[in-house]
């Protein structure tokens, strides 16, 4: 296999693998960005997942089409409102923010789960059959070699991840609210002294995590497995997590992040393909994921501070 | 007769303490009007609830006559409160603009116009001389130009009432002055002032009248004309407080400290201590002075084992501690009183009872073969709190609960009472009111009494001429000279602190 | 609060009701897969239904009952609970059991054990093990037969001794018909990663395979979806997905841009545990419990073969599906398991 | 403080009776009836001596790898890692169980040992990375449970075992195994782990609360560089912490390898123990006493969810959600006090 060849496998793998983990990390940029850790975002991709495909089964009929694009806004909507579990919790109530993103993550599982043994009276739904369509992206794709590797046979929502990672960019570097939100996360009460609301940016942030983790779930569940069951999400949302830390809470980093660990899964699948390393143990190429995410950090992405705040509930006047 | 402000009959308390009871504070409109207390005596409050941070229990604020219920910042702001915070509200990430126009940002679009923004931030900061860098990063500004941008973000948000509370503690001698000469600036262009400032130098310089507090209550306003530093000081303590550091005269014995051709880098790899050579005797305080930025924390962190050092010697006692790892060094006999407490002096969300073992808590009789003895620790805590008079109510209570200068005191006690053979005290009073401050340079005295060497880093002049029996001046990484302080002035090391010497040697 | 109460020895053995004592009462417990899993639980679950429909039993503790697995720790117990509701003959599902079975069986002498897809050798334990590589045997050989462009693709979910019987028996059916034609074999190193099943299947059918055979649980679904995906990208390309344990004609469904509906599922390999759960319940009721026996399900007892939606496989690969069908159960052909 | 005592011991009460009260809610909504769905969990969870016996051999690994998560948390680390820990663990103990036969005395023990030095190598590494590179440790953890599934996978096939899925059963000198449980409880699978675990919490307890490493670990997790100026080593602490929250994972996974399954297999996934642990350690506080109270009712739901769809016909998800619910209400404990607070001064 030439070089070339490889790379029209990579690349397009990174992208449908990245394209939930990029929606997913970008919306964990927003809550951890305004001082709200998320390990919640797991569960969250499961709402996400779980409405996606209810959605789907229940309106392809209606919407025909534009079902899965309806679906994922469902999704969006869902897991937002669900994000506001975590929102309170660690908002409001002041609870420790892990504590409550794992809350949420178990409950996520045991009532998508619940709902849908009591909806489909087994363990997981029907399979959609309206999902996204592979395409070529014209112009870009009859460029010749880049066109094939980048421009052919991907998702729209990959495509769509990438762009909005650069509108999160904007929005978070560029926007008063981006500015705001950083505040928050950095120095609450340096923020809370200029008259910025920060348990309004802080909800707004975790909101934002939750819809974006919808999406995520949702384009997941609609490209991927197509159903919804206990497996469907299993541990995505962490590696998610992952590309935010990895690209050092950046909305720019965490796509970088997500796209290596999409390039690592798909060099690991190649692998297998290559004729002088098919005689070594498949574990190596099972683990060379996560040992290249290991070496990538040490190596040269190394230490990063995350937002001052993180982690802190705010409470007026506290030492 | 007009008030800008009057806040009448404040009452706030914090779970199992009153802060502020029955305080009453009226400033004139074009006035400098200093708040004087204790460390702990309740004015950081006062002004958090002027400012809206908290809600008062009880009493009433009238701003221009008007009375006003202050349940936010937002509503200061608009009514023309601007604060300058005690511990800076700055995002140390940001730029000097974006710390400035945040919450207020000019928009081109949807985005902020950072453009229109730098240029809004150079006409005030021009207009009132206070002079930033709008695209620096905060992080990497001195402590001054960090003051001026919590000016500026007053000033930007329109302020005609601005609350200074503590400015001049972190500042030195030389930004000091400028500050003050911010200060008339601002009441020249019709602005009122709050100042909070343990410096009874300072009141009697600038301020029209003063109202002084004592442990939450309000004791009275006089007018400065009318007062003297000594009155203040007895108004606020209670007692009569003596200025002059009584000493003898020192009777300095052997080398303890030796350092020679020390050169130290800083984490960018500039080297920030350049070939010193200085050295430290029994029964001697050596004060050092200069301006901030010129060596003095990597000098201290280089002494102490927390920075490498690249090349030369430090020896203690005539044993080589170059580059030894704190605790051997520790062990050797060094106390360390350092220059930020919250992050190095203090495990904040320790009690304060197990902070007063923090270097010792691994030997006898703390503890033994590797385990605790929790109540030897706080025999020992409560003795050390009862005897530097730290005010906490109890040994459990965790660090982070106590004021500032309570915490120094803590520090001190734990540092002093390992009777080190060199004691470094860097900035020891920073922030502490007159009080604290007398007690505390009676200790340093103590110890060189007792023969021990102690090394005293500090901005204020006063407290270096003061406290020390010999002055070493640090430039640029270097100790440009060595002063006598009874035969100096302030004028001259201020001239040596900003490099005269070494020009004229230059030339 | 959950201390207290530990006093209630003698409460607990009442627990377990007898019985209808004429009744023969049948049980199962599911891998982690659970009752539902369109798969070999599911099956297993109809069996024992069939089983019980046909003898006029009620589902329930005193007819035929099944307990599902949250995780491998529930299996033991989840077997125990059974046994101790006196159930005469109870099916542990799933090689993932082999162990608990075990355990159970030296503990419960007197209650009647079958493993599914697992050898246990106990007196009081029948194991069901089915001829796996003979069905994907004949479905290599519909590979084999239908691919265009020689080259074929494997996924596996986890590398283990069930699964290589699966790959074994394609790669020997394929070249049995087709000598030139290669086949490419990955493993995802779980049955649960969807999203690396549809990597893998993009990988295959990009560098030139057209059929893909999965023995990969959920992973599988990802094969499909990237199959569905390429064919509606470009309708005339012909590629195709070989489905397992049941018929997974549905799984294959598709619509192109235009609305039209297509299917992409060649065949199946199907494993009809429920043809030999219901058989293994019936023999136990008569009197007949194979202890102690390894039964193994092939094609000569209707439990292993192809699936019936057959209408992708033209009639010449049907003739030969029958003719290596016929090899195999006379002993001509024996497939190989590893 | 005294008030605050009390408080501390019943806001979990609280969540607990609030979640319970949450799920019969959610049972009723659905059309299950929360009485004979709770009849059944409670059944399922202490009913006879059966079902005790199993509740204590579910919460032993619980508690360990509770104990694993909350010592590097109140250390200033959070380790997503102990499932992989307890992967590798698992892994060690049985293979020390089935590489030599030795006598019980010395077999068992190292069984345990080897574990725990597996879950502490484990550990080590993202300790390792974090205090010499600065490398979040988060990341690192979750990438090191992929690869002890993998590894280990591999292993148990091509080292363990002649291609096969399942290993030899451990040595009986290897296991944990009590006859005399097994005969108190009906032949459930409790074991003389559950001593372990108890160890395991009183060293956790003794060591961070009661020595001088503890002292320094607790100091290094709230503030490096106060730790760095009394002269602690900073960095050695940070991998410390990671590897005896690693070993304390170890060990679970030996709990599962020489207790409950004696064997080890190939595994399609996660265990669920590590993330289990980690909301084991946050309702209990990530205190080893609450900890042991965390695990015993964790344990006893998971136990007891196996009986609900059968005896009930409620789905056993309805657990998890109740489990999530007393972790959201036990994480909100400040609105709770708030609430008490409020119903104190009123009563007054
Ligand atoms: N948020 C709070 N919670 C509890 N107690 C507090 C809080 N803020 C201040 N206090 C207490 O209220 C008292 C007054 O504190 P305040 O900070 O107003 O003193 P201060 O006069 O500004 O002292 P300093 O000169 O050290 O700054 C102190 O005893 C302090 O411990
Ligand atoms: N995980 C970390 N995150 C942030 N800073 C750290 C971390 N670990 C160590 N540091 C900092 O790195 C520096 C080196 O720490 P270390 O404990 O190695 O001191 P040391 O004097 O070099 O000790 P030794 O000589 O025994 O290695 C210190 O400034 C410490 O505060
Ligand atoms: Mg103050
Ligand atoms: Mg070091």
């Amino acid at each position: 296999m030439s070089i070339l060849q490889a790379l029209e496998i990579i690349i397009p793998t990174a992208l449908f693998v990245a394209a939930p983990l990029i929606f997913t990390a970008l919306g964990g940029v927003f809550s951890e960005r305004s001082g709200v850790v998320n390990i919640g975002l797991e569960g969250l991709m499961i709402i996400g997942a779980f409405v996606g495909i209810v959605f789907n089964l229940q309106f392809d009929d209606i919407l025909g089409k534009a079902t899965p694009w309806f679906a994922i806004l469902a999704a969006m909507v869902a897991a937002a409102l669900f994000s506001l579990l975590h929102a309170v919790a660690s908002i409001t109530f002041k609870a420790d923010q892990v504590v409550s993103g794992v809350a949420i993550n178990f409950l996520a599982l045991g009532l998508s789960l619940f709902l849908v043994k009591n909806i489909y009276e087994k363990g997981q739904t029907d399979r959609i059959s309206t999902s996204f369509n592979k395409m070529d992206i014209p112009l870009l794709s009859d460029i010749p070699v880049i066109g094939k590797i980048f421009f052919s046979g991907g998702y729209i929502t990959s495509y769509l991840a990438i762009i909005l990672a650069v509108i999160v960019w904007y929005v978070i570097y560029k926007t008063p609210f981006g500015l705001r939100l950083r505040s928050v996360g950095e120095h609450p009460m340096a923020a809370d002294t200029m008259g910025i609301n920060v348990t309004r940016m802080r909800y707004i942030g975790v909101l934002l995590s939750g819809a974006f983790a919808g999406i995520g779930g949702a384009v997941y569940a609609t490209i991927i497995s197509r159903d919804f069951s206990h497996a469907t999400i299993s541990g995505q949302g962490f590696m998610a997590l992952a590309a935010v830390i990895f690209g050092k809470w950046h909305p720019l980093g965490a796509m970088g992040a997500a796209l290596f660990f999409g390039l690592a899964q798909g060099l690991s699948i190649i692998g297998g393909t290559i004729p002088f390393l098919k005689d070594i143990p498949s574990v190596y190429l099972l683990i060379l994921p996560y040992v290249l995410t290991i070496l990538a950090l040490t190596g040269f992405i190394g230490r990063a501070d995350s937002p001052k705040a993180l982690g802190t509930p705010y409470e007026k006047g506290k030492r | 007769m007009n008030y800008v402000i009057e806040m009448l009959n404040i009452r706030k308390e914090f779970p199992g303490i009153i802060a502020n009871d029955n305080i009453t504070l009226q400033v004139k409109k074009g006035e400098i009007h200093a708040l004087l207390g204790e460390n702990g005596a309740g004015k950081s409050t006062l002004m958090n609830v002027l400012f809206g941070l908290y809600q008062p229990e009880k009493g009433e604020i009238r701003v221009n006559g008007k009375k006003v219920n202050i349940t936010n910042p937002n509503i200061a702001n608009d009514l023309g409160i601007g604060m300058v915070h005690q511990h800076f509200m700055l995002v140390n990430t940001f730029t000097v603009t974006e710390n400035i126009i945040l919450g207020n940002e000019p928009k081109k679009g949807i985005s902020v116009s950072i453009k229109e923004a730098e240029k809004q931030v150079k006409e005030i900061s021009e207009r009132y001389g206070l002079a930033v860098d709008p695209t620096a990063k905060v992080s990497d500004i001195s402590v001054g130009m960090q003051q001026r941008v919590e000016i500026l973000k007053t000033l930007y948000r329109g302020a005609e009432i601005l609350i200074f509370d503590e400015p001049t503690a972190v500042l030195t001698p030389q930004e000091i002055k400028e500050l003050i000469q911010i200060l008339k600036t601002l009441i020249k262009e019709g602005k009122s002032i709050i100042l909070i400032t343990h410096k009874l130098k300072e009141i009697m310089e600038v301020c029209d009248r003063v109202t002084v507090i004592r442990k939450g209550e309000g004791i009275g306003t006089v007018d400065v004309a009318n007062t003297n530093p000594n009155e203040l000081a007895s108004l606020m303590v209670g007692r009569e407080v003596s200025f002059k550091t009584d000493k003898t005269t020192a009777k300095p014995k052997d080398d303890v400290l030796t350092i020679t051709d020390l050169i130290v880098k800083d984490n960018r790899q500039v080297p920030m201590v350049n070939s010193l050579t200085l050295s430290v005797r029994s029964g001697e305080i050596v004060g050092i002075a200069g301006v901030d930025g010129n060596g003095q924390s990597e000098l201290i962190e280089a002494i102490t084992g927390l920075r490498k050092v690249a090349s030369g010697t430090i020896k203690l006692n005539n044993k080589e501690i170059t580059n030894m790892h704190p605790r051997k060094i520790t062990e050797t006999g060094v106390g360390h009183i350092p220059q930020d407490r919250h992050k190095h002096g203090l495990v904040l969300d320790f009690p304060i009872g197990e902070n007063m073992v923090l270097q010792t808590y691994y030997k006898q009789p703390f503890s033994k073969i590797g385990v605790l003895n929790f109540k030897t620790i706080y025999d020992k805590a409560k003795s050390l709190i009862k005897e530097f008079d730290v005010r906490t109510p109890s040994t459990s209570t965790l660090a982070r609960a106590l004021s500032g200068g309570n915490q120094q005191k803590a520090i001190i006690g734990r540092e002093v009472d390992r009777n080190p053979d060199l004691l470094i005290a860097a900035q020891p009073t920073r922030g502490l009111d007159v009080g604290a401050i007398e007690f505390i340079h009676s200790r340093l005295i103590e110890q060189r009494d007792n023969g021990k060497a102690v090394l005293l880093i500090s901005f204020e002049l006063d407290e270096i001429i003061n406290v020390s029996d010999r002055i070493a001046v640090i430039y640029e990484g270097e100790i440009v000279d060595i002063v006598d302080p009874k035969q100096t002035t302030e004028q001259e090391l201020g001239l040596l602190m900003a490099g005269s010497k070494r020009q004229k040697e230059g030339n | 609060g959950c201390g207290g109460g530990n006093n209630d020895e003698g409460a607990g053995s009442e627990g377990g009701k007898e019985a209808a004592d004429d009744q023969f009462t049948v049980a199962m417990v599911t891998d982690v897969g659970g009752v539902d899993d369109k798969s070999f639980n599911q099956s297993a679950w109809e069996g024992l239904q069939a089983f019980g429909e046909e003898n006029g039993l009620e589902k329930g503790t005193d007819g035929y009952d099944y307990s599902q697995s949250q995780s491998d720790a529930d299996y033991v117990t989840n077997l125990n609970t059974l046994a101790r509701k006196n159930f005469d003959l109870i099916y542990g599902i799933g090689y993932l059991l082999q162990p608990a079975v075990e355990e159970i069986a030296e503990q419960q002498k007197d209650t009647h054990f079958a493993i599914v897809d697992s050898v246990v050798e106990k007196p009081n334990v029948a194991s069901i093990t089915f001829k796996e590589h003979q069905g994907s045997y004949l479905v290599g050989v519909v590979a084999g037969l239908t691919t265009k462009t020689n080259k074929v693709g494997f996924v596996g979910g986890v590398e283990g001794d069930l699964i290589k019987k699966f790959e074994v028996g394609f790669v020997e059916g394929v070249k049995a018909v087709n000598p030139d034609a290669t086949v490419d074999v990955q493993y995802a190193g779980a049955f649960d990663a969807a999203d690396k099943g549809k990597a893998i299947a993009s990988s295959m059918y990009g560098s030139g395979a057209d059929i893909i055979y999965h023995a990969a649980g959920g992973t599988g679904n990802g094969v499909f979806s990237e199959a569905i995906d390429l064919k509606v990208q470009d309708p005339d390309r012909e590629l195709w997905v070989i489905g397992v344990d049941k018929d997974q004609h549905e799984e294959g469904n598709g619509k192109t841009k235009d609305g039209e509906e297509f299917n992409i599922t060649l065949t199946s390999m199907v494993k009809r545990v429920d043809v030999a759960v219901q058989d293994l319940s019936e023999k136990a009721k008569a009197g007949e419990f194979p202890g102690g026996e390894v039964i193994e399900y092939g094609i000569e007892e209707e439990a292993i073969g192809i699936s019936p939606s057959d209408e992708h496989l033209s009639e010449e690969v049907k003739a030969k599906v029958k003719e290596y069908e016929e090899k195999i159960v006379n002993g001509e052909i024996e497939v190989p398991t590893k | 403080m005294n008030l605050n005592r009390y408080m501390n011991l019943l806001i979990p009460v609280i969540a607990v009776i609030l979640g319970i009260l949450c799920g019969a809610i959610i049972m009723l909504v659905s059309g299950y009836n929360p009485i004979a769905g709770y009849n059944a969990l409670w059944y399922g969870m202490f009913g006879d001596s059966y079902y005790i016996g199993e509740t204590v051999r579910q919460l032993t690994p619980y508690i360990l790898t509770g104990l694993a998560v909350a010592f590097a948390y109140r250390t200033g680390l959070f380790n997503i890692g102990v499932e992989g820990q307890v992967i590798v663990g698992w892994f060690a103990a049985v293979w020390v169980g089935v590489a030599f036969e030795l006598p019980a005395f010395i077999h068992l023990p190292l069984a345990i040992i080897v574990a725990a030095l597996a879950g502490a190598l484990w550990g080590f590494v993202p300790g390792l990375l974090k205090a010499r590179f600065k490398v979040h440790e988060v990341i690192v953890t979750i990438m090191m449970n992929y690869i002890a599934l993998h590894v280990t996978n591999y292993l148990i096939r091509n080292v363990l075992t002649d291609n096969s899925d399942t290993s030899e059963k451990v040595y009986p000198s290897a296991s944990l195994r009590s006859e005399f449980f097994e005969n108190i409880t009906d032949y459930s699978r409790m074991h003389n782990g559950i001593f372990i675990a108890l160890i395991a919490a009183f060293i956790m307890w003794f060591l961070l609360e009661k020595t001088t490493k503890g002292f320094e670990l607790r100091a290094v997790g709230f503030n490096h560089d106060a730790a760095h100026y009394a002269g602690m080593n900073v960095n050695r602490n940070i991998i410390l912490s990671m590897v005896i929250s690693g070993a304390f994972a170890g060990v679970a996974g030996a709990m599962e390898g020489l207790g409950t399954f004696e064997y080890v297999s190939v595994k399609s996934g996660f265990t669920g123990i590590g993330f289990d642990g980690i909301a084991v350690a946050l309702i209990g506080g990530n205190a080893a006493i609450g900890i042991l109270f965390s695990a015993a009712l964790f344990g006893g739901l998971k136990v007891g969810a196996l009986n609900m769809p059968s005896e009930a016909g409620v789905p056993n998800e309805l657990v998890e959600i109740i489990i999530a619910l007393i972790i959201f209400f036990v994480a909100s404990s400040y609105f709770i006090r708030w609430i008490l607070l409020r119903f104190k001064k009123e009563g007054k």
